[in-house]
């Protein structure tokens, strides 16, 4: 039978990519962590696509949705205005005074990840003074350095591609990257389990997978 | 002269606080073209949130004027107690941050909302559908148009309807032949008024709708969602917004003077007023 | 034909009460000065305001009895009630106006108050005298029992007002309704109504025909208001006379019984004016520079200490007066009316200036 | 009896319409004690954001009347061509999608917006500032507070005006004896209503000013943050500006009411007005 | 003492232009219908409004000179104005009203119009007539060379009025300044002013004592608005006389020549009453029954046909007339002027009711 349509709740990340591979589907895309508390609201969502895994994980305990699985992985890169009005050439340069750095808030999984970057490199301190902005998506921090507002931002390698003609690309050392691990799983309140369980296995399929390789994604499982 | 250096800066500050308000509005256009934005209406994005602002809009005006109208005539010509909190109520809306507005809504609404185990035993889902738009536009958009609404029922002459009643009118028929007719060009106002608000209606929605393509994603929305994907389309967008917030306004000037008295008053501050 | 009747209708307002028992037949005028009550009585009779207590009937039917809680919708009572500032509806023409009470088409009414050529018009378009027609004609199209009318003639400026006081004398004339009318001025009501009533501070003081007001004002303020000059004085009985010693030291012989801190009523066309002591009967004499001589219309005004008379042109002529110059007031005793005891009226505050000079 | 039933169905509505409105509300501090409200105000987050939005809430209605004020007394007492389009320019921001309103700001202000370069020369930067804050908050509050004034002043009897000027007053002291005592309660309503939009500001802010603990983030921006990591913060914070708007608003009625006249008429729809 | 002079003032208004040329020396009054220009050219002299051309000159200075771009501003011209409404400033205390044009102490004023008491009080808190006072100080503690009223007794009621009235009068007198007051009633402006000037449409019609302006009305409008019955007719030379035949039939004999359509100005008290036919000298006769007999204070109007007659009590007593009754009205030939001819004056749409009937 054809499916009906079903309403997907994604991290932002995913904005380009999830439509290429079903492009059937409601997307809401937005700070997974916002997305996760909308579900808690009870938002008609059928399937949750965190970017992390922390999220989905945390809504399984509450028995909002099914066991997550991770279906990709990402990498934290530091994007800067093609002029790049600040001449931001590594990471170090970030402590340097007076630049104009925007993050993702906290809360969200970007931004807690930058948090883990910096502490892997012992720069906390002297780069989050020069935080002017903590963003509610990772596609803001990229919008405010796509405008060139800002002098530099912290986002995902995939994000920084959408919009490769505005932003130069800082990549970040492999040994400082953290565990960028994506959990999607099926919201239990959800009308069309079938369909829903449907799409997540499109997503995990080779088809799919291969979709979010094309897209700058990681290969679900690191390997050696 | 001091007089003329009063007037002269009066001017001036008057022309800074212009220049001030227009320049945002200057930029969105200069940074975009009208083919360019009309371009921008092909955008499946930009018309899908276009088609979801007008439906929810026009829905949500329809209530507002239906329920806002009865009540604003209440609060206009009855007195009792509590009044006052009544018509505060009736304005907090205004005055309240639509992000708090959305949390309200969904505190009332929401799964884990006061009313929340209520609709899920009925099966209703509010919060995140388009009904929440529809909801979230009415409650921020209401008090513009019931504010102005009791503003012009208490401007009605008392002597009109008391001349259609000794006429052998009764309620309904003096509502409807004299007040109605004569409130008829404030209301218009009011309804314009409220109707741009809502189309520009984003706090709210966000926090009690969410912005799903296509269900709950407003104009608004969809520009906050595109802005870091397409700058482009994001001016185009506003570009699109502003031009119809500036007919919703000049409509209102109109309808509004064609309400007020034609000839503007001179306070005489500055030599009188050049005759004719 | 239904008369209508007040009985001890009482309607509280901000500073004092309305208590009212009048029964209406033929036309009546009500006079008072501002916010004497005058138009929350015709509010009261249309239903427009609820008395506190009270009972207002007409003909047979009920419209009001604060005891059984009745109290009939404006629109269930069958009055023309003509407002004062008329309140037509402005967004509708003359003639819709007119049939907004559905009961006649306008054209009657058009002719008979000759405004066809308006019919299309709207009121704010209308001169005073127009308005007041259709406002009238829209009264009347509601086939009521009673008119009411709230200052018919204040809105209209003195050259409009003439005419239409007589024509409307002649209307009400014909109406073969009870009317009750409104007004400040003692005149239009006097020109308009048959038996005229003075109100004052919601209390009706005297309800006579215009010539008794005149004759026997009941009190100071009913005097003042027909023209009276009021002398306030003391006065002591002295044979079949009285006489009464007035503030400025002058002694006024009165008919009438003056005894203690007493009003006393002159009216002007009572007073003669002479350049020379008058030799005739005239009992009472004031001697004094002439204050004032104010022409109104073929009348002349001549104010003399504290009186002031009325004389025609020609004597004014003859007699040569000027401002300025001394001059002797003379008036019957019995030209004189004892109208209260001093202070005792609503006078001495209201009637500003004269009292202050007096 | 059909009349009844009808005032009956009035009233109904009525009562609907105020129960939706209050709802929220109510909602809000169902879910929050005032002891857990006011444990709140020793959160970092929520103080800092208290004060944030508190300065730059404070200077921009300073700037909003110092600049507002003398701009609707021209607007209401002048005639000039283009009138209109001044008054709807005044207008805009109220209809204006705040996030609309924040792109045309950074289109305007920003590093690579109109003024940009020449601010870039200066050595200014806004955005990211708290004067990013004090700007959004301006513009998006202004409209608020000088339509009222605009009212106010339009409604002054320019015989009172005329008079102050046959009696030897020169325009100023004519406008600070006469015309400003006069307009005082609307004026001060305006800023009220002005005020607690401005501190419910969210769109505009974030899109120009981002959000910054301690320097940007408002009490708005403040409740979006934390709408997903503590959602009694947030009902905390929501009930808090709840009661700031309530506050202003009863301010501003009695503002309003000050000025208006204090016996209220009956229409005599349903009967008349009890005497007395 | 400087006078104050007009010289071809003219400011165009919404459907007509007023056009002036005035001194104002002693105390001139004038009288207009509603909408007539009477409040712009007040508002012309105090500088509030500014002539399209034309001259205002006060004593030595110039305060307005089209021709030279002259215009003082309002507060440099020293004019004391009485708004209609007296613009009395709602938030300040009746002292600081006073005291507000700076240049005296209100004390003196308080003293001189008695209301001291009523120094603390709020204009809203006052009477009509204690408004007006405040006023008046107000508007003469600034030292005006000129003082302009507008409509200074239409705001109070009838009773307030008489007295006011004639206190105005000798304040007028005593003031020693020039006074230009305009009002829509000709009786206030004769009790008022030395000479009235009547205004239509922006147009001075006529400016005289008020004695002149009954004795020789220049066209029907003035001898209307002084209260003179007009008659509609064909009038043809007959001898030394000439006769107007009415609409009605009637034929009436004027000693003023009048040829063609005309309008004849009768006034009341020129017309006598009788109910057999009178054996006089009076030349005109008219039969009828009586339409309307109105009693105006001490005078009574008795309207036979088209013409009014007024009459005393005493002699409506001793004619014991009714309405309804046929009566004779008389009146001589050199009673009637030609006014002029008819149609051509903004009468015949005016004055509503009446025209229409006559
Ligand atoms: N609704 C009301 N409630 C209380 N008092 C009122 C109300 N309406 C009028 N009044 C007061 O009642 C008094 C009489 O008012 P009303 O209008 O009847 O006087 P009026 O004789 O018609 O005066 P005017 O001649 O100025 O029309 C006034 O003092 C007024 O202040
Ligand atoms: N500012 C204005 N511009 C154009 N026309 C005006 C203006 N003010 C008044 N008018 C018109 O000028 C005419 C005269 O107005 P004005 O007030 O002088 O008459 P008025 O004789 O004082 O009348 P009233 O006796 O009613 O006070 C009126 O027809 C009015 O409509
Ligand atoms: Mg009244
Ligand atoms: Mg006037």
């Amino acid at each position: 039978r054809p499916n009906a349509q079903i309403t997907v709740y994604a991290a932002a990340s995913l904005t380009d990519v999830f439509p290429k591979i079903d492009s059937r589907q409601k997307y809401q895309f937005g700070g997974s962590n916002t997305l996760a508390a909308q579900i808690t609201q009870g938002a008609p969502a059928d399937v949750f696509a965190s970017a992390n895994t922390t999220l989905p994980k945390q809504l399984f305990a509450k028995g909002l949705c099914s066991k997550p699985v991770v279906f990709t992985r990402n990498a934290l890169v530091v994007v800067v205005p093609k002029a790049n009005p600040a001449r931001i050439r590594s990471i170090y340069n970030l402590t340097r005074s007076g630049v104009k750095l925007v993050v993702a808030g906290p809360g969200v999984p970007v931004g807690s990840y930058t948090l883990q970057v910096l502490e892997n490199m012992n720069l906390s301190g002297p780069v989050l003074k020069n935080v002017v902005s903590r963003e509610t998506d990772v596609r803001e921090v990229l919008a405010k350095v796509a405008l060139g507002e800002a002098d530099a931002g912290f986002v995902y390698s995939t994000d920084a591609k959408t919009v490769s003609g505005k932003v130069t690309v800082i990549k970040v050392p492999a040994w400082a990257q953290p565990k960028v691990q994506y959990g999607i799983c099926v919201v239990s309140r959800s009308g069309d389990k079938t369909d829903a369980q449907a799409f997540v296995k499109r997503v995990l399929s080779k088809a799919g997978q291969a979709k979010m390789l094309r897209y700058g994604f990681l290969p679900r499982v690191k390997k050696k | 002269m001091t007089r003329a250096f009063l007037a002269g800066l009066i001017t001036a500050v008057a022309i800074v606080t212009l220049a001030f308000l227009a320049l945002p509005i200057v930029a969105i256009f200069a940074h975009t073209t009208p083919a360019h934005l009309f371009d921008q209406l092909s955008n499946p994005v930009v018309r899908d949130a276009f088609v979801v602002s007008l439906k929810t809009s026009l829905i949500a005006q329809a209530l507002i004027v239906l329920f806002g109208t009865p009540t604003a005539f209440l609060l206009a010509t009855r007195r009792f107690p509590g009044q006052a909190v009544a018509v505060t109520l009736v304005e907090l809306p205004l005055v309240l941050p639509p992000a708090v507005a959305g949390i309200g809504l969904l505190a009332a609404f929401g799964r884990l909302g006061l009313l929340g185990s209520t609709f899920d035993a009925l099966g209703i889902t509010l919060p995140f559908t388009q009904t929440a738009v529809t909801i979230a536009v009415a409650y921020v958009a209401s008090p513009l148009y019931i504010r102005q609404a009791i503003a012009v029922f208490e401007a009605t002459d008392p002597n009109l309807t008391a001349a259609s009643r000794t006429l052998g009118a009764g309620p309904a028929r003096t509502f409807f032949r004299v007040v109605l007719p004569l409130a008829r060009g404030g209301l218009v106002a009011g309804l314009a008024l409220s109707f741009a608000r809502g189309l520009g209606e984003f706090g709210a929605t966000i926090m009690f709708a969410g912005s799903l393509q296509r269900v709950t994603q407003t104009l608004p929305l969809a520009i906050y969602a595109e802005f870091d994907r397409n700058f482009d389309a994001t001016l185009a967008m506003s570009g699109f917004l502003v031009l119809v917030s500036v007919v919703l306004l000049l409509g209102l000037r109109i309808g509004l003077t064609w309400q007020r008295s034609p000839s503007k008053r001179s306070l005489y501050l500055f030599g009188p007023s050049a005759s004719g | 034909m239904a008369a209508l009747a007040l009985e001890e209708v009482v309607v509280p307002l901000r500073t004092f009460s309305l208590r009212l028992t009048l029964d209406v037949d033929g036309a009546i005028a009500l006079v008072g000065p501002s916010g004497a009550g005058k138009t929350t009585v015709l509010r009261a009779i249309a239903g427009l305001v609820r008395p506190a207590s009270g009972r207002i009937t007409s003909g047979g039917e009920v419209w009001f009895d604060a005891s059984k809680g009745i109290s009939v919708a404006p629109d269930r009572r069958r009055v023309g009630l003509v407002f004062q500032d008329y309140a037509l509806f402005p967004h509708l023409s003359v003639r819709q106006n007119i049939e907004y009470a559905r009961r006649h088409r306008a054209d009657e009414y058009l002719d008979r108050f000759s405004i066809r050529h308006l019919e299309r018009a709207r009121p704010l378009d209308l001169s005073g005298g127009e308005r007041q027609r259709v406002a009238l004609a829209r009264a009347l199209a509601r086939d009521p029992d009673i008119l009411l009318l709230d200052e018919p003639l204040s809105a209209l400026d003195a050259h409009t007002k003439a005419g239409v006081r007589s024509e409307l004398h002649d209307l009400l004339r014909d109406l073969g309704i009870p009317v009750l009318l409104v007004t400040h001025d003692f005149e239009d009501a006097a020109a308009l109504a048959d038996r005229v009533g003075v109100i004052v501070e919601g209390e009706l003081r005297q309800i006579a025909a215009p010539g008794e007001l005149v004759a026997e004002p009941s009190d100071p303020f009913v005097a003042s208001f027909t023209g009276a000059n009021l002398l306030n004085g003391y006065g002591e009985r002295d044979g079949g006379l009285s006489r009464v010693r007035l503030v400025d030291g002058t002694v006024i012989t009165t008919a009438d019984d003056a005894q203690g801190e007493v009003v006393l009523a002159v009216y002007p066309w009572d007073v003669t004016i002479s350049r020379a002591p008058p030799h005739d009967s005239a009992m009472n004499l004031i001697n004094a520079p002439i204050r004032g001589i104010a022409e109104i219309g073929n009348r002349i005004r001549v104010t003399i200490g504290p009186v002031s008379a009325e004389i025609t042109a020609d004597s004014l002529e003859r007699l040569g007066l000027e401002v300025g110059q001394p001059a002797y007031a003379s008036f019957k005793a019995t030209g004189t009316r004892v109208v209260g005891v001093r202070g005792g009226s609503a006078l001495a505050h209201r009637s500003g200036l004269r009292s202050a000079s007096s």
